[in-house]
């Protein structure tokens, strides 16, 4: 026990700066994709549900979203149901190999996380939206909006709400997943882990700190969710408006106050034969 | 079946059914001494790989209907044979081969580990069991097709593998060199080779005559060992068997029988590796 | 103020096996009241939704200004705007608050200033008594405030047409009596309604045109003194018996 | 490109069986890890949402949430915030090495793949929780439902429905996270793949089959989970029930039907004053 | 049957700063039917739930059998059980069937086998009409077939006392009488209730008992011709203006 402890000093003396590096490359990564992967799942969410009406959409339309749907399913099933390891090989070597494109490796590497990210975070979102009353989107329908401000107003808000654990999910799914981009030589926290462990085969030594970094990250995004999460939720009460009236006075009924007394008496004997 | 019961027992019944070796004086690191528990990537030809059969003596895989063959199946057998033990394989990722070894679970790793000082103080070593001459590999078309010496690998972008002296010791004496982080596995390296992401790679002798099967753009450059090539202590080139540290019973076991091998031995096992790899098909 | 704003014709709606709608057929003229009435399940809402397009109809159609709403190119968003809706489970956005509920469809469908929308917004509010609860969520508020929003959401969208599912339902009688006389005097203004209600004083009294609807077909339809003056049919005899005895 | 096929049906003619043996070792794993996860997450679920009542609840009931809720939330955070591989190596050879407890390494792998995604799903269930209209809960309880009545029968069965996507994402997710059980000597799908490159450095035919038997058991996983999803939804429309009555005669209202026929104008002088 | 059931003490309620229940106090005898009016947003609903134990009081507590249901060691599932409730918002399962709906509580709660708590559910529901519906799923119901099911629903529970948040809200005004024809059957046969209403003939001709709140306070209460033929309190005289000058 006393020699874990020397060697994890040892460790960290040799390598802390490399950890550090490689915890900045590794949530720089797991930021940036979580943000775009998550854009990518409200976009194909508010996509995939789009409506389509048999008889008043013409015959074009209905092809061209079918698809769509056609497109963005296939997206989702391609990315989520391979490894990314390899879609990374595949992006960046193969690219390179056969068009002779080459991308930059940070380029490549935020594409991949991000594209990634989205297709889960488009079932997720899909999840998200379904779980809102229909309700809503009838009553937002019911003032002419267009299903575009249904979504961005009404629907994906609430879904947001519901889904902030399950984004919380991803993007601590993100910070540990990154690490497969070591095979387009970036060099992400678990990465330098292997590297040291390579180096000094003091296994348990480096994985105990490498943990203890990926545990304060993990934490400090659970914690600044759930704040978010608080946040969204609103205030638990509301303010009575006193002051930001109009000066309106139609006769109309008035704001009900303990002293209230009826201005529209006029009105009673209209109707009064129920 | 992988049927989590028999996979548990298969440990014990391999220890029942084993030949009855001298089991109190036998050398042993994971609590079995009728057995020689080896662990290694199996991903990795020729030192060690996968095969579906057990053809040329290849050691079926522990829990696995897979086999694995190789120069370091081949050493495993051989000091097995020489203590009275049978072998068995442990295929096993390369980030637990050693938590594997220090915990006791298997009773020495065989996967072309180079021997260095601070790799020796978490684990004892054995003496070298083969002599990894350091070899250079660049694409036919490329601007470094005909570099006759270190110096003329000058600006390259290079890489090789992770946890390797090729990577540690040998990249950073190419003047000017862009050395890319490293690579996990060899394969992936020849990859990152062969699309162009990188102009040069270093590494073993073995590895590069595989790599050369299997893509025929590559040329492997040989600096000769001189003054023009790599510069390495011997100590460097080694590689060595790894046990758990302290276990000395083992590690005389182990360099007993490697004490009656030559360097010659070593190579003519190393080409029959290569010649049976599955790649030479 | 005869002209045919919304006209229904043999509108049938089923849900797999089970119609609800069957052959309904009425028309109505700008500036008119129509309420509709009838018991429970007889299809009312179904009726307000499919004109509202939130239903397609499996038979029939509905013409807007002559117009057939389901017809290729027809544009339902635009529609909507200019035909309001009041539902009978109010329907509020819950991530809003009052105002917000209020003010979205002018800004976002009307594309009006933040300033304007509010004060439309503030001024039906008002109207219904809930201008001091503009920061609450729909959550915080009892029933009778939700349907007043939602009353007030669709007014704020100042449109041609109103349909009301049983507006006053979750009111107090007194609270009933005035959210009355707000559509009382949107009548007079000219705005056309259709009002689906239970309160049968509201259907003799301000509507021009009764529709009386018991299982899913038109029973009995006229003027309100026809209805509840001389109901032709047993059923509408029946149902009205309670509150003709009044 | 005709090389490439060529070496595409060597690799398989090699070493098809092993992909075939991976992809049902991955298989298993990742059934019995989400099923596991599942049940895992859903406990946590409700758990995590037992109400406390500060007046009613004696202070050692308090006090004993207070602690649970504290250890679900370190066992959600430990095991989502450190790496699966991590986790591997030190309950299989960290239990082997310290306490000499020696797992069979197929007991490892459920157990880590369980406990893994039970961390994950406990977040997911919550966020279905969270979704969930407070009004059913209400309902719940007015008819008296204790806390797990209300859960089992009215909350959790809604929130399943919302979250199946994200048990799909999690399945999948298992899939391809399994390989990392290769620590401890479980030989997965990619792992095939690791020793089939390993030993013949075909990396880009090798991926290409190992990606398309991946597709091929997340697309059927896919479609298996649609399937149920449109089984919860249920029926689109319902049957009248038109036979299975009680003989019930009160003389009150009777259903309402084409020929309707009011039998209770008896008691219409009764409610007659409105 | 003067024997106190619920005793609602000094009940004060305030969601943050905005006073929902002030000091209100009243008992309900075995037997009674407390009908309890008021305006819009009065805090009735409210009250409810503080009964029912779906709020907990800010102040001051309510008595069942003279036992505090807020104290230690008080079982709220038992009570509950026993003091059953119709939503305003009905609140219906909406995973389950109509039938299933009515039954949970028998099945699940008092531990009735299947086929006892398929018949008294099914008695209910036809006393509300709506034994045809029992394979609806909620959201296929119109609204007033909502309500009924959510009546059914705590019928079947067989409570002691039964808490009705505007029960006839979403209801035709024939069904409004069926309704409370079954309520007052009820009433005769003993249970106990307590009514948040806007339906003023009920409250008038049933209850035993009237609480008009105001603003989040008991403004008047007292026996039906007090408060209808002789109210004292002017906000009472106004809030009933509509209804007495029938
Ligand atoms: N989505 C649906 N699927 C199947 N049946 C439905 C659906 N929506 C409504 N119905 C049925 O259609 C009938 C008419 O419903 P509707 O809501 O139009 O009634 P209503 O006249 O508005 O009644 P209420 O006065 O109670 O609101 C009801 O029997 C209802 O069960
Ligand atoms: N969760 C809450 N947070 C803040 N305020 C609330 C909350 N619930 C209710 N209120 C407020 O409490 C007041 C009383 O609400 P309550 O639902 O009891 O009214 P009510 O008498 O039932 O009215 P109605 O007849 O319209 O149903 C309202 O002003 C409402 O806005
Ligand atoms: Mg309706
Ligand atoms: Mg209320």
């Amino acid at each position: 026990m006393q020699d874990f402890f020397v060697n994890c000093a040892t460790v960290l003396q040799k390598y802390g700066f490399s950890y550090l590096r490689g915890a900045g490359t590794t949530l720089l990564l797991a930021l940036v994709g979580t943000f775009f992967g998550c854009l990518i799942g409200f976009a194909i969410g508010a996509l995939q549900t789009i409506p389509v009406d048999k008889q008043r959409d013409p015959a074009w339309k209905r092809a061209l979203i079918r698809i769509l749907h056609g497109v963005l399913r296939c997206y989702v099933e391609l990315f989520r149901g391979t490894p990314m390891i390899v879609q990374a090989v595949f992006i960046y070597y193969g690219l390179l190999q056969v068009f002779g494109i080459k991308m930059g490796m940070w380029t490549a590497g935020f594409l991949i996380v991000s594209i990634n990210t989205g297709a889960y975070m488009a079932e997720t979102v899909r999840g998200g939206i379904v779980s809102i009353d229909p309700g809503q989107t009838e009553g937002a329908m019911s003032i002419g909006m267009t299903h575009w401000q249904t979504m961005l107003h009404v629907i994906l808000p609430q879904a947001l709400r519901n889904i902030i654990p399950q984004i919380g999910n991803n993007f601590i799914i993100n910070i540990k997943d990154t690490s497969v981009l070591s095979v387009i030589s970036i060099t992400d926290l678990f990465f330098v882990h292997k590297s040291v462990v390579g180096a000094l085969y003091t296994y348990f030594e480096s994985a105990t700190i490498v943990m203890i970094i990926y545990l304060t990250m993990t934490l400090l995004a659970s914690y600044l969710l759930r704040l978010w999460e608080k946040a969204l939720d609103g205030p638990q009460n509301y303010d009575l408006n006193t002051t930001d009236t109009l000066a309106y006075t139609s006769g109309m009924y008035n704001a009900p106050n303990p002293v209230h007394e009826p201005q529209n008496l006029d009105m009673k004997g209209e109707v009064s034969h129920v | 079946t992988t049927d989590s019961t028999a996979a548990s027992d298969s440990a014990a019944s391999t220890a029942e059914t084993g030949t009855e070796a001298d089991t109190t004086a036998a050398p042993d690191g994971d609590g079995d001494p009728t057995t020689l528990t080896v662990a290694m990537e199996c991903a990795y030809a020729p030192y060690n790989w996968t095969q579906s059969d057990d053809s040329n003596g290849a050691v079926q895989i522990r829990d696995s209907s897979d086999y694995a063959y190789g120069y370091d199946v081949m050493m495993a057998k051989k000091i097995a044979e020489a203590l009275g033990q049978n072998v068995q394989v442990v295929k096993l990722d390369w980030d637990s081969l050693i938590p594997a070894v220090m915990s006791g679970d298997v009773d020495c790793v065989i996967a072309g580990q180079s021997i260095t000082s601070e790799r020796a103080q978490q684990v004892d070593f054995s003496d070298p069991y083969y002599y990894a001459s350091i070899i250079t590999l660049v694409k036919k078309d490329g601007p470094y097709a005909n570099a006759k010496s270190v110096a003329d690998l000058s600006g390259a972008t290079c890489t090789s593998q992770l946890g390797t002296i090729w990577y540690d010791n040998c990249l950073p004496q190419i003047p000017d060199a862009n050395i890319l982080p490293a690579q996990e596995t060899a394969p992936a390296m020849l990859v990152a080779l062969n699309s162009g992401a990188c102009d040069v790679v270093v590494t073993d002798r073995p590895t590069a005559q595989a790599a050369l099967v299997a893509y025929p753009d590559f040329v492997a450059l040989d600096f000769g060992g001189g003054d023009e090539d790599f510069q390495v202590s011997d100590e460097d080139i080694n590689i060595g068997i790894s046990m758990k540290k302290g276990n000395t019973a083992l590690k005389d076991a182990i360099n007993g029988v490697l004490a009656t091998m030559t360097t010659d031995d070593y190579n003519t096992m190393m080409d029959e590796a290569i010649s049976v790899q599955p790649l030479s098909e | 103020m005869s002209e045919p704003i919304i006209q229904v014709r043999h509108l049938s709606k089923s849900f797999g096996t089970h119609v609800v709608l069957r052959d309904v057929d009425f028309t109505v003229n700008a500036g008119d009241v129509t309420c509709v009435i009838g018991a429970s399940g007889s299809g009312k809402s179904t009726l307000l939704r499919c004109i509202n397009l939130l239903e397609t109809p499996t038979n029939g159609n509905v013409l807007f200004h002559g117009q057939e709403i389901t017809a290729k190119g027809f544009d339902p968003c635009a529609y909507r705007a200019k035909v309001g809706m009041v539902f009978q489970s109010f329907n509020l956005f819950n991530n809003m608050s009052v105002l917000d509920n209020c003010t979205a469809g002018l800004r976002y469908v009307l594309h009006q200033d933040k300033e304007t929308a509010r004060r439309t917004a503030l001024a039906n509010l008002e109207k219904v008594g809930m201008a001091p609860y503009i920061h609450a969520k729909p959550r915080q508020l009892s029933g009778g405030q939700k349907q007043r929003v939602a009353i007030a959401r669709a007014l704020s969208m100042q449109p041609e047409v109103l349909l009301f599912d049983e507006p006053t339902s979750a009111l107090d009688p007194q609270m009933v009596g005035e959210v009355l006389a707000v559509m009382r005097q949107l009548a007079k203004d000219g705005l056309t309604m259709i009002v689906v209600t239970h309160e049968m004083a509201f259907a003799r009294d301000v509507s021009s045109h009764v529709v009386y609807m018991a299982d899913g077909v038109i029973a009995e339809e006229g003027t309100p003194a026809d209805i509840f003056e001389h109901p032709q049919n047993p059923r509408t005899v029946e149902f009205l018996s309670r509150f003709r005895q009044e």
